[in-house]
């Protein structure tokens, strides 16, 4: 019984089986990507009223808060395919992980800077020490940490496992790393600063907000598989299913 | 397996000792960077107090970086890391063995220090007191999650900059109570919340960053 | 007593051998041959445990390495390239070092009989540092005999031996067989023993077709 | 509501647009960067694929 799952996964899980499946479950993302996505920009600039207190600026958020959960979400993805990777050695795993690195730190640079864009009418400044801003910045040396890493180590192997034990105790540390900068924003700043995500937020913006939210995720599922493709292509580059493919192009 | 402990820990004191020029190496190192500070900023006792509980952390944090080549370097380079691997003994208590002879070696002398950096610093004397309590706390920390760090960097070829890269990010919540808890201490207000965070972080450290170690030893051995 | 079973290593992407298969009982020496960079180094790396195999398992007693690492640990042991050796230590510490990890009481009188069959009566007190490479791979092999393993794994051990280091290493492996022990050893240098040996040709499970597995 | 109101965005034009436009930017060098590196990976292959007929029909 137990044999015949591990089988059934296993073939589920070669690269080569992903590779003809992900190039028809690709254009779906893509599309309901592009729909929500434009939807939502739709809703956010146009239909959605200006905020009684920043004005039209806020609107930045319908960026920059998806764009933060994404970084966190993609992280968490990351860390858990490699466990997978790790500890079952299922190579799929690990190539989803080495795929959603770049796409993370985008995601968290994206925030970045579209939160320090939003800050500037706000605070006055482009840099304020905030809470959210200072997690995120400290999420994306986390992402770089992890591609150096994955980069520096010749063998693809060792780099995927190595790579990937970071990336998980990343995960057991992100916690405590954010209830630790929240605890430290507090005593320097107070709660001066407005929150974007606070609950009594009006319909009209809450919609695209998670509209964009959607897109985003949607976004990241195409282009990880996308990623992943690549990642199986070159892994596998001197197997046969790749060989006959390429001389088949 | 305590035995095993044991001897470990004791060879790589005894190894220590035997290279007695570089055992202060951190510790002037710590001395040093501390110094800079009031040179570069001001020696006014007003501005010693406002840095000086982050001047005294960070500094520690890097005297700790510099130093955590020494917990593998050696053993990778010469075979005996191999032995280790080889032995009877569960890998995570050699593990601990070694961060222990590590924190003696560059921790202890922090913490034992940084009275005198205090002094320098112009700190109140309660603050002191609580300044050496939290590098008490923090320095194993500051070991437990270098030793992950550099158990996956040490087959690296010029792994340093990557190894600050990996290691500084996790170091932040240490940072952040250490040198508020004496921040606060100075203050006159109370730090328990800040020494039992510290506690905490350690007794979480000390029960999984071995085994991450451990793991990570296996997977810089299988090249 | 050792088994291997459908190992396969890549290294760098390259196959270095697929679907190997063997065994080694009590009392067996073998030898592992193959031209340089045909993974002689890795299989025994493999068959230590000390790297992880793409495909396939090892196994002690029947049971995988993995499951029974105590065991395995306790009856194995293994010397590679590099000398494993403390500048810093004399060569007494080094020897307990090494025996230390295994956690082996062994009485200095023993010690000091292996170190004088290896050639180092009189060097105890003498730093590691001070040592020619050959004298401290002599320390290896004292640590060897003293380990008490069943199963000894050697990667080049004649590395920087002179005739009477080779000589040696000959005589201790013959002894080692005799006492029911067993032998899986490489060497690029001439090694006589007389005895039965087996031996493993690596470069014939370099299959070629590697490119048919998906 | 015209065009040039809606643009101005309340005063804050240069940080909403701004962000918006590094939005579309990241997104489409997330896109492109995948594309582009399968066409090396390709490439690469084919090279492998060419150097290996020409290695293979010497011996």
């Amino acid at each position: 019984m137990f044999k015949a799952i591990w089988r059934w996964i296993q073939r589920f899980s070669s690269p080569k089986y992903f590779y003809e499946m992900s190039a028809r479950l690709i254009p779906w993302f893509a599309v309901s990507a592009l729909i929500i996505g434009v939807y939502g920009l739709y809703l956010g600039l146009f239909k959605a009223p200006p905020d009684y207190q920043q004005g039209e600026s806020y609107r930045i958020i319908f960026i920059h808060v998806p764009a933060a959960w994404m970084s966190l979400f993609v992280y968490m993805v990351m860390a858990i395919s490699a466990g997978i990777g790790i500890i079952w050695q299922i190579r799929l795993a690990d190539m989803v992980a080495a795929a959603s690195a770049p796409i993370g730190a985008s995601f968290a640079f994206l925030a970045l800077v579209t939160g320090s864009l939003w800050g500037k009418p706000m605070w006055g400044t482009y840099w304020v020490w905030d809470a959210r801003l200072t997690s995120e910045l400290i999420l994306l040396f986390l992402y770089f940490g992890y591609m150096a890493l994955q980069s520096a180590i010749e063998d693809q192997r060792s780099a995927d496992r190595a790579s990937g034990l970071l990336a998980i105790v990343g995960v057991v540390n992100i916690p405590i790393i954010h209830y630790s900068v929240e605890w430290w924003n507090t005593l320097h700043q107070g709660a001066t600063v407005a929150k974007f995500d606070k609950p009594s937020m009006h319909i009209d913006m809450l919609i695209p907000l998670l509209l964009m939210a959607l897109a985003f995720k949607l976004f990241y599922f195409a282009m990880v598989l996308v990623r992943t493709r690549n990642e199986a292509l070159y892994r596998d580059r001197n197997r046969r299913w790749v060989r006959e493919l390429i001389t088949g192009l | 397996m305590l035995k095993a402990y044991y001897y470990l820990l004791m060879r790589d004191l005894r190894l220590a000792f035997r290279s007695r020029h570089e055992l202060a190496n951190p510790l002037i190192f710590f001395v040093l960077v501390v110094t800079l500070f009031p040179l570069a900023v001001s020696p006014t006792t007003e501005a010693l107090r406002t840095m000086a509980p982050g001047v005294i952390w960070v500094s520690a944090l890097l005297a700790v970086l510099l130093s955590l080549d020494r917990l593998f370097k050696q053993d990778f380079e010469d075979g005996s890391l191999d032995q280790l691997m080889l032995s009877p003994n569960p890998l995570v208590v050699l593990v601990l063995a070694k961060v222990t002879a590590h924190w003696f070696l560059t921790g202890l002398p922090l913490v034992l220090i940084a009275p005198l950096l205090g002094l320098f610093m112009a700190l109140p004397d309660e603050s002191v007191e609580v300044l050496v309590y939290s590098l008490l706390l923090g320095t194993p920390v500051l070991s437990l999650i270098g030793a992950i760090g550099v158990s996956l960097t040490v087959a690296v070829n010029r792994g340093g900059v990557l190894l600050s890269l990996i290691v500084l990010p996790l170091y932040i919540p240490v940072l952040i109570f250490g040198a508020n808890a004496v921040d606060v201490a100075m203050d006159g207000l109370p730090v328990r919340g800040q020494l039992f965070f510290l506690a905490a972080v350690l007794a979480l450290a000390l029960s999984l960053a071995p085994l991450a170690t451990a793991v990570a030893l296996r997977i810089t051995a299988s090249r | 007593m050792l088994e291997i079973r459908a190992l396969e290593c890549i290294r760098d992407d390259r196959l270095l051998f697929s679907d190997l298969n063997f065994s080694l009982s009590a009392g067996e020496v073998m030898q592992v041959e193959g031209p340089n960079g045909c993974g002689k180094t890795s299989l025994l790396r493999i068959v230590c445990g000390l790297r992880q195999p793409e495909e396939g398992e090892v196994l002690w007693q029947g049971e995988s390495i993995r499951h029974n690492r105590e065991d395995y640990y306790a009856n194995m042991v293994y010397i590679g390239h590099l000398p494993c050796i403390k500048g810093d230590l004399t060569v007494l510490e080094n020897v307990r070092a090494l025996l230390d990890t295994r956690s082996l009481s062994i009485d200095a009188k023993t010690t000091e009989a292996a170190l004088a069959r290896v050639g180092l009566a009189g060097f105890e007190d003498v730093p590691g540092k001070a040592l020619s490479s050959g004298q401290r791979r002599r320390i290896l092999l004292a640590f060897v005999e003293l380990a008490g393993a069943k199963l000894w794994i050697l990667d080049e051990p004649l590395t920087a031996l002179d005739v009477q280091g080779v000589a040696l290493m000959e005589s201790m492996i013959l002894e080692h067989r005799a006492a029911g022990g067993s032998v899986m050893f490489t060497t690029h240098h001439g090694m006589q023993l007389d005895c039965d040996m087996r031996s493993i040709e690596l470069s014939a499970y370099s299959h070629a077709d590697w490119q048919e597995r998906d | 509501m015209n065009w040039s109101e809606f643009f101005n965005m309340g005063g804050y034009a240069f940080y909403v647009w701004t962000s918006y436009g590094l939005m579309l930017l990241l997104l489409v060098a997330n896109i492109v960067s995948p594309m582009w590196q399968r066409k090396k990976i390709i490439a690469r292959i084919k090279r492998a694929i060419k150097r290996e007929a020409i290695v293979g029909a010497k011996t």
